[in-house]
C-alpha cells in the first residue's frame, strides 16, 4: 500500500477521479424511463369487467382516486361543488389489456393498476369463462394476486358508484368488508392467487362471492349475497348464503358467525356465536367408488335467546348442541345438494385426492364430475357450546 | 502521451529534491556577531528580548539573555534565571572556571531542563520554541535553558464530543499537557511517547504514543515511516498528518479516527492502537481506524451494557436513516409506488398534488437547502444562528409546503435525515455525500440505481485497508470473536479479547469472567470509545 | 452511436495503456487491445443493426440437429 | 497481484453466493415444481460428486489452476484449446446470469428502460469490484451472503400466515425418469457451476481445508435453496409452475396485516446482490484464465474489455425468456454436463494416465 511513489500515486488520482466520473456519466446517461410521478399517477382501486354492449371484447371499468378530494374535504378549494373522492372510467377493447390501454385516451393520467384491491366481472362474462378475462391479471406485473374476485349481475359502474358508507371509495370499503367475512361466514372471499390456485388443481370449482347494489333510503349501496359457483372457469350456477356456509364449514374456513335455530321442544329461538370452528375431510377410494368422510367440529357460545326456559342447564346444552350439529349438517347437505347438481366439487375433494393418494386421482380424474356425484359423503358434525355470556338464565322465565 | 508520462516523472523526481537543507553555521565565540546573528535571522521583532548582562566573577565576562517574550514564563525568568545570575554572591566559588556556561549550568540556575548548543540554526529553534538563550563573551556555544510558558486554555470538555456519564476533560491545545492527560489515564511504564519536529516553517511537535506489550511493533514502525516520509511546508491541525497518512487519500471515508477526548485515546491505546499527537491542536489521531469505530461512543462503555447496545443500534439505524432515507423516499415515490401500503399511498399522494418538480429534485434541492442552513448556523455568531434556524425551519419549509413547491413528505424525509445525520459525528461527511449520491441514483434508476450505489459502496469500503487492517472488519471480514463489541456491546467482563486484527500481540485483555480475586481490573477500566 | 462507441473505447485504452507502457508489460498491452478491438468490432456491428446470432438460439438449433440425427 | 489470498471460510461464502446465484430467481427443473425441494437434496449429491472428481484434480496438482492443469496434462497447445472452452464457459455463465437479471427486472419494474441503461451500470460496477481483485470481492461478500441467508430465514416467519401444507401434496407424483432428469438439471447448473473455482483455488490459504470449505458451501446453498424452494411451494402450491420467476412471486404473496406487504422488491435486489458476486467471478475468472492462457504477468488491464464482451454478449444470449427456458430445460443439462463432469473427469484421467503425482518444477 504504501509502496506507491508520488507519479503512481498522481496517476492514482486521475484514476480515481476517472471512476467518480464514470458513475456521474452513468448516472446522467442513464435515465428515468419509468420515472413516474406520484401526483401523475391516477390509483386504481377497484376494475370492473363486463362485455362490451355490441359483443366480442371487453369493458373494463375503474374507480380512481381523486386525491385532491381526500385531501381535507372542510377546506376544499374556494366554495367549487364538492366532487367525489373518485372518479369512474370506462373503456373497452377486444382483450382486457388492450382496453385498460385505451383507457389512456381519456385519462390525463396514467391508470397505475397495482394498489387496485378488487375486481367485479359481470355474470355474462363468467359464463363464458374466465381464463381469458383474467390472464392479463395473472401475467402483467402491476395487478396484484391479492385482487379480491367478485361476481355481479349488474354493471360493475354500479357497485363502484354505490355508497362507501364510511369509507371514501367503495372499492376499499368493498375490501375491508371481504376482510371482515368471519363476522358471518356467509360470503366465501377468493383472491386471484386462490382463484388460481383453484383452477389449476383442475377437478376442483371455484366459487365467487356476489355482490349487488340495493336501494336503501334513496341511496345505493352495495350487498353481498350468495356465491357463484365456477366450474372449469365457467359461472354454472349460485349458492344462496346458507349453502355458502355449507361449503365454509367443509372448508374449516367459518372463523365466526351467528346460528339461529328453534330451540328443541320449545317456543322460541336460539342464536349461538360461532367462535371457531375446524373440519377434516378424507377421502378414500375403493373399487373406483369415493367416499368422503367430512369431519366437522365447532366450538360456539350462546349469545341471544328468545324463549322464557333456561338454557343453560347441563342437558339443555346437550340439546342445543345436538340440534346445532343438525343444523350445520342440514347446511352441508344443502351445499353438497347443489353442488351435485351443477357437478362442481367446490369442496375440493378431488384436491385432497391429488394431494393423498395421487394415483387414484390420476385414474378418476377425467370422469371426476361422475364420481363426484356418486361420491358417498358421511358428514359428522361435533358442536360443543361452551359459553352462557355474562347471564346464566333469562331475566323472566 | 509518453511525453506526457516522461515530463510527469520528471516533474515527481525534481519534488524529491526540493527539501533544501540550509547551511549549517555555527555560533561564533565573539557575542556581538551571535547577536547581530540573531538578528538578522530574525528580523527586528519587537518581541525578541535581548537582555545584557555581566557574568561570572568580577570583572565578569559579557553576556546576554535572549528570549521572546509571550513564549516564556516571566515568573521563571526572572526569579530562577536572571535572579541566581545576578546575585554576586552565587559567583563565589566560580572563581577559576573556564568554562563559564558550564558552571552557570551546573550550579547557578534553578532551571531543570536545559541544554547546550553550538549550532545557530538550533538555537533559533529553542528560541522560537520557548527557550530562554544565555549566551556569554567568548564561547561558541548557547545554554538553552527550557523556561516555555505561553497562555494556554484551560482542560474543557470537547464540545464536539458531549457525552452525559464518564469524564468530562478534553485535550487542550499543549502538547505537554495531552501527554500528561494520557498518562494520567495510564500509569504504567509501557506506555511510550515519541516526538519528532514535521513542517519546514512550522517546526510543529509531533508526538506518537503506543502501550509497549500491546501494540504490534510492526504498526508503530509503519506510523514511524509514514510520519517520517512527510514533507510539507507547515503542519496547523492534525488534519494535515491524515492527509498525508491515510491509506486511502481519495476516500470519502477516513481511514483515521480523530478524537479530543484522553478516555477515548487511553481506550484506543489499550487495544493495541497508536495514537498521533500534534501540538497546536487538542484533536489526536489514532490508528489504525475501523469503519464500526465511527459508531461506538464512550458513553457505550460508561452504561449498562444493555442500554449501550440499544443506544449502538439506534445509532446504526440513524446512519442507515440518514444516508438511505432520502433515496428510498425518492425511489418509492418516482418507481416503486406498488410497494407503498395502499391509504399510506393515497396520502402521500394527496401530499405531493399539484407540486411542480420530480420528487427526485425536490429532495435534493431541499437537501441543498438544509445543508445550506446548517452551514451557516455553525459559522455565524451565536445569536444570529438562532435566527438563521427560524427562517430556515419555518420560513422556507413551511412557506414552500403552502405555496405547493414541495409536498409536506418531502420536508419530513429532509427533517428525519437532518437530525439522525448528527448521531454518528464521525461520518458526517461521507454520509451526506453518499445520501446526494443516493438520492440521484434513486431518482434515476429507483431501487436498482440506489443498489448500484451500494455495491459500489460496499466494493470500496471493503478495498479499503488502514494501516493494513481491513476497513470494515470484523464485518468483512467476519470475525466473529469481535462482533461482541460491534453488533452488540457485551458486558465489560466478556469483553476480555482485543479487537483480533489490532491487538493480536497480545489478544486477551483479562481471563472470563466477573471472578473479583483477580485484581486486574485496574488496567482494563474500559475499553474503546 | 458509433462515434460515441469508439470515443468510449478510445477512453479506455487511453485509460489503461500509459500504465502497461510504463511498465513495459507488452503482452498485456497486446492481449489487452486484442480483446478491446474484439468488442469495438462487436460492438458496432451491434450499433450498425447487424443481426448476431443469439447464443442460446444456436446451441438450441445444435441440440435439436443432434438429437435429430441420433 | 498473486499475493492475494483467501480464507476457506471466504472460499465457502463464495461458493454459497456463486451457487445462489441466479438460479434463486430462475430455478431450472421446474417441471419438477412441487417436488423440487427435495429433488434438491439428491442433486445435491450428485454435484458434491461432481465437484468430489474436480477437487481431485486439484488435489492432483496442488497450488495450480484448472488451466494449468490443462497445460500440464494435454501439453501447451491442447491444454489452451481446452481452456479456451472453458472461457467460454465462463463467459456464457456470466453473461447468462446478467441476461436473466435483467430480464427479471424488466418484467418486473424497468418495463420501459432499455437493457443497456441497466447492464451498464451493473458492468461498471463489476469491473470495478474486479480490480480491487479476488480479496475484496471476497471480502465484500460476505456481509452480503449473510444478509441473503438473513432474508431466506426470515422469510420463513413472514410466510407462516399463507402457508399451507396442503401446498405440499403430493409428493412423489413424478415418475423417477423425470427425477432424475430434473435433478441432474439442477446437479449441473447451478451446483456443477462451481468447476469455476478450480480457478480460484489456488488463492486459498489453506489448501488442505479446500475440499471441506466447498462442500460446507454446497451444502449450505442447497439447503438454503430447498427451504426457500420449500417455502415457496408451501405458498404458491401447484401455481408456482405457471410463473417464470417463481421466487419472486413467492414473495409478492406476503401479506401480514396488510402492512407487511408487497415485499417483493427487497429479496430482489437480495438476489441481485447474489447474481452481482456470481457474475464478479466469471469476470475475474476469466481475466485470470485469458492471463494464464497468454502467460500474462498482470490480469487488471483485462477486466475492461472482459466487462465489455459480457455486457455485449448478455444482449446476445437469448432473444426472449421463452427461448431461455426452453434452453434451460433442452441443452443446459448436456451443456452442463459436458464443463462440469466430462471435462474435468477427461483430464482427471488423462493426468491419471500420465502417471504418477505430476512433480512440475517450481516455476
Amino acid at each position: 500500500m504504501t509502496k506507491a511513489n508520488d507519479a503512481g500515486r498522481r496517476r492514482l488520482w486521475w484514476k480515481k477521479s476517472l471512476w467518480l466520473l464514470l458513475l456521474f456519466i452513468m448516472v446522467f446517461t442513464s435515465g428515468c424511463w419509468d420515472r413516474r410521478e406520484l401526483e401523475n399517477l391516477a390509483v386504481v382501486l377497484g376494475m370492473g369487467l363486463n362485455h362490451t354492449p355490441g359483443g366480442e371484447g371487453y369493458e373494463v371499468s375503474f374507480q380512481i382516486v381523486r386525491a385532491a378530494q381526500i385531501k381535507s374535504p372542510g377546506v376544499s378549494s374556494g366554495g367549487g361543488e364538492k366532487m367525489r373522492p373518485f372518479w369512474i372510467l370506462r373503456s373497452s377493447g377486444p382483450t382486457v389489456f388492450e382496453a385498460i390501454r385505451n383507457a389512456t385516451f381519456q385519462s390525463s393520467r396514467r391508470l397505475f393498476l397495482s394498489h387496485s384491491q378488487v375486481l367485479v366481472i359481470n355474470e355474462a362474462v363468467a359464463r363464458e369463462g374466465l381464463t381469458p378475462a383474467l390472464d392479463f391479471f395473472i401475467r402483467d406485473h402491476e395487478p396484484r394476486l391479492s385482487l379480491w374476485l367478485l361476481l355481479t349481475a349488474e354493471d360493475p359502474v354500479q357497485i363502484f358508484d354505490a355508497s362507501a358508507g364510511l369509507e371514501m371509495v367503495s372499492s376499499q370499503a368493498i375490501s375491508d368488508l371481504l376482510q371482515q367475512y368471519h363476522l358471518t361466514s356467509k360470503i366465501r372471499p377468493v383472491r386471484l392467487a386462490e382463484y388460481v390456485r383453484l383452477i389449476m388443481a383442475k377437478t376442483t370449482a371455484n366459487t365467487l362471492p356476489v355482490i349487488r347494489t340495493i336501494e336503501n333510503a334513496g341511496k345505493k349501496e352495495f350487498y353481498f349475497e350468495g356465491t357463484g359457483v365456477i366450474k372449469g372457469d365457467k359461472l354454472v350456477g349460485f349458492l344462496d348464503p346458507i349453502e355458502t356456509r355449507g361449503l365454509l364449514w367443509v372448508l374449516g374456513e367459518v372463523q365466526g358467525g351467528v346460528i339461529t335455530f328453534d330451540v328443541p321442544g320449545k317456543k322460541g329461538k336460539a342464536t349461538l356465536e360461532i367462535f371457531t370452528s375446524s373440519s377434516t375431510v378424507t377421502v378414500q377410494v375403493k373399487a373406483d367408488k369415493i367416499h368422503v368422510k367430512i369431519e366437522v367440529q365447532v366450538r360456539s357460545g350462546l349469545g341471544n335467546q328468545t324463549t322464557y326456559t333456561d338454557l343453560s342447564t347441563p342437558d339443555q346444552f346437550k340439546k342445543l348442541e345436538t340440534r346445532q350439529a343438525e343444523v350445520i349438517k342440514g347446511e352441508i347437505e344443502a351445499a353438497l345438494a347443489k353442488a351435485r347438481e351443477y357437478g362442481a366439487d367446490i369442496f375440493g375433494f378431488g384436491q385432497q385426492l391429488y394431494g393423498h393418494d395421487n394415483r387414484a386421482w390420476q385414474r378418476l380424474a377425467a370422469d371426476w364430475e361422475r364420481h363426484f356425484r356418486e361420491a358417498t359423503v358421511e358428514i359428522k358434525v361435533k358442536a360443543v357450546l361452551v359459553e352462557l355470556g355474562l347471564t346464566t338464565r333469562p331475566v323472566l322465565d | 502521451m509518453f511525453e506526457m508520462l516522461w515530463r510527469k516523472l520528471r516533474l515527481a523526481h525534481q519534488r524529491k529534491k526540493t527539501p533544501v537543507s540550509r547551511s549549517r553555521r555555527d555560533l561564533s565565540p565573539n557575542l556581538e556577531a551571535n547577536l547581530t546573528a540573531f538578528q538578522e535571522e530574525l528580523g527586528a521583532s519587537p518581541d525578541l528580548i535581548i537582555r545584557r548582562l555581566t557574568l561570572g566573577p568580577r570583572p565578569g565576562s559579557a553576556g546576554a539573555l535572549i528570549y521572546i517574550d509571550g513564549l516564556i514564563d516571566k515568573q521563571v525568568v526572572n526569579q530562577d534565571v536572571l535572579l541566581p545570575l545576578l546575585n554576586e554572591g552565587n559567583w563565589g566559588k566560580g572563581q577559576d572556571v573556564t568554562d563559564l556556561l558550564g558552571y552557570v549550568a551546573q550550579s547557578i540556575l534553578a532551571v531543570g531542563e536545559m541544554q547546550t548548543e553550538t549550532e545557530l540554526r538550533q538555537v533559533v529553534q529553542g528560541l522560537l520554541a520557548g527557550d530562554t538563550i544565555l549566551l556569554v563573551d567568548g564561547q561558541a556555544a548557547a545554554l538553552l535553558l527550557s523556561t516555555k510558558g505561553w497562555d494556554k486554555r484551560a482542560i474543557q470538555e470537547p464540545e464536539a464530543e458531549q457525552i452525559i456519564q464518564g469524564p468530562h476533560e478534553g485535550f487542550t491545545e499543549n502538547l505537554r499537557t495531552n501527554t500528561a492527560l494520557l498518562r494520567r489515564k495510564i500509569a504504567t511504564a509501557g506506555l511510550h511517547f515519541e516526538e519528532m519536529k514535521l513542517g519546514q516553517r512550522t517546526q510543529t511537535a509531533i508526538a506518537i504514543a503506543y502501550l509497549k506489550g500491546v501494540v504490534n511493533e510492526k504498526l508503530v514502525e509503519e506510523v514511524r515511516l509514514r510520519l517520517k516520509r512527510i514533507n510539507i511546508d507547515y503542519i496547523l491541525d492534525a488534519n494535515y498528518l491524515q492527509e498525508f497518512i491515510s491509506d486511502a487519500p481519495f476516500s470519502l471515508f477516513p481511514t483515521l479516527t480523530f478524537t479530543e477526548r484522553p478516555d477515548v485515546v487511553a481506550a484506543k491505546l489499550l487495544e493495541g492502537r497508536v495514537a498521533i499527537f500534534v501540538d497546536g491542536t487538542p484533536v489526536v489521531n489514532t490508528v489504525p481506524a475501523l469503519l464500526v469505530e465511527n459508531f461506538q461512543s464512550p458513553d457505550d462503555y460508561n452504561f449498562p451494557y444493555y442500554y449501550a447496545t440499544m443506544i449502538r443500534w439506534f445509532r446504526y439505524l440513524s446512519f442507515s436513516l440518514a444516508v438511505l432515507a432520502p433515496a428510498l423516499f425518492v425511489a418509492l415515490g418516482s418507481y416503486h409506488q406498488e410497494l407503498i401500503p395502499t391509504p399510506l399511498m393515497i396520502t402521500l399522494k394527496t401530499a405531493t398534488e399539484g407540486t411542480p418538480f420530480p420528487l427526485a429534485i425536490e429532495v435534493v434541492m431541499m437537501g441543498l437547502v438544509f445543508e445550506i442552513l446548517r452551514e451557516a448556523g455553525v459559522r455565524l455568531a451565536r445569536p444570529f444562528g438562532q435566527t438563521i434556524s427560524i427562517v430556515g425551519a419555518l420560513v422556507i419549509g413551511e412557506a414552500a409546503v403552502t405555496a405547493g413547491l414541495v409536498g409536506a413528505p418531502t420536508i419530513i424525509v429532509i427533517a428525519l435525515t437532518a437530525i439522525t445525520t448528527f448521531v454518528v459525528p464521525g461520518l458526517l461527511g461521507p454520509g451526506i455525500f453518499l445520501r446526494l449520491i443516493y438520492t440521484i441514483l434513486g431518482g434515476v434508476l429507483g431501487a436498482y440505481g440506489i443498489l448500484t450505489g451500494m455495491l459500489f459502496t460496499l466494493l470500496h469500503l471493503a478495498s479499503l485497508r488502514s494501516f493494513g487492517v481491513p476497513y470494515l472488519a470484523p464485518l468483512a471480514p467476519v470475525i466473529p470473536a469481535d462482533l461482541k463489541d460491534v453488533l452488540v456491546r457485551a458486558p465489560i467482563w466478556a469483553l476480555r479479547t482485543r479487537p483480533r486484527l489490532i491487538g493480536w500481540p497480545r489478544p486477551q485483555r483479562q481471563p472470563f469472567g466477573f471472578a473479583v480475586d483477580e485484581e486486574e481490573k485496574g488496567e482494563d477500566g474500559h475499553d474503546k470509545g | 452511436m458509433i462515434i460515441l462507441i469508439v470515443l468510449v473505447f478510445l477512453g479506455l485504452f487511453l485509460y489503461e495503456a500509459p500504465g502497461l507502457v510504463a511498465e513495459e508489460y507488452w503482452r498485456e498491452l497486446a492481449v489487452f487491445t486484442l480483446l478491446l478491438l474484439l468488442g469495438l468490432f462487436l460492438s458496432i456491428l451491434l450499433a450498425s443493426g447487424v443481426e448476431l446470432p443469439y447464443v442460446e438460439s444456436v446451441w438450441l438449433d445444435l441440440f435439436t440437429g443432434l438429437k435429430k440425427g441420433l | 497481484m498473486d499475493k492475494e489470498r483467501i480464507s476457506p471460510r471466504q472460499l465457502t461464502f463464495l461458493v454459497i453466493s456463486f451457487t445462489i446465484g441466479s438460479w434463486i430467481v430462475l430455478p431450472s427443473g421446474i417441471e419438477a415444481w412441487q417436488n423440487l425441494w427435495l429433488i434438491m437434496f439428491l442433486s445435491l449429491g450428485q454435484g458434491l460428486g461432481f465437484a468430489y472428481l474436480a477437487l481431485l484434480l486439484f488435489r492432483r496438482h496442488p497450488g495450480k489452476t484448472l488451466f494449468e492443469i490443462h497445460e500440464i496434462v494435454y501439453g501447451p497447445l491442447f491444454g489452451k484449446l481446452f481452456s479456451l472452452l472453458f472461457l467460454w464457459f465462463f463467459l456464457q455463465t456470466g453473461a447468462g446470469a446478467l441476461a436473466v437479471f435483467v430480464t427479471l427486472l424488466k418484467t418486473t419494474v424497468f418495463t420501459t428502460t432499455p437493457d443497456l441503461a441497466l447492464l451498464i451500470p451493473w458492468v461498471i460496477i463489476v469491473v470495478y469490484g474486479c480490480r480491487r481483485g479476488i480479496e475484496v470481492i471476497a471480502r465484500s461478500n460476505e456481509p452480503l451472503v449473510l444478509a441473503t441467508i438473513g432474508l431466506i430465514i426470515a422469510s420463513v416467519f413472514l410466510v407462516l400466515n399463507i402457508f399451507e401444507r396442503e401446498n405440499l401434496l403430493p409428493l412423489f407424483n413424478l415418475p423417477l425418469s423425470a427425477v432424475l432428469w430434473n435433478s441432474l438439471g439442477i446437479a449441473v447448473f447451478p451446483f456443477g457451476q462451481n468447476v469455476l473455482f478450480l480457478m480460484l483455488l489456488p488463492k486459498v490459504n489453506q489448501p488442505q481445508k479446500v475440499m471441506g470449505a466447498v462442500f460446507r458451501g454446497m451444502v449450505l446453498a442447497g439447503l438454503l435453496l430447498s427451504l426457500l424452494q420449500f417455502l415457496a411451494v408451501g405458498v404458491l402450491g401447484k401455481v408456482g409452475e405457471l410463473f417464470v420467476f417463481p421466487t419472486y412471486e413467492f414473495y409478492r404473496m406476503i401479506n401480514i396485516g396488510e402492512v407487511l406487504t408487497r415485499l417483493e422488491l427487497i429479496p430482489l435486489l437480495n438476489f441481485l446482490t447474489m447474481g452481482f458476486i456470481k457474475i464478479m467471478l466469471c469476470v475475474y475468472t476469466m481475466a485470470v484464465g485469458t492471463a494464464q492462457l497468454f502467460n500474462l504477468r498482470a490480469v487488471q488491464p483485462l477486466f475492461f474489455p472482459l466487462g465489455i464482451l459480457i455486457l455485449l454478449l448478455t444482449r446476445q444470449i437469448y432473444p426472449s425468456i421463452s427461448l431461455h427456458l426452453q434452453y434451460i430445460k433442452d441443452v443446459q443439462p448436456y451443456f452442463g454436463l459436458f464443463f462440469c463432469l466430462l471435462l474435468p473427469l477427461l483430464t482427471l484421467g488423462m493426468s491419471f494416465l500420465r502417471g504418477g503425482p505430476q512433480r512440475e518444477m517450481a516455476s
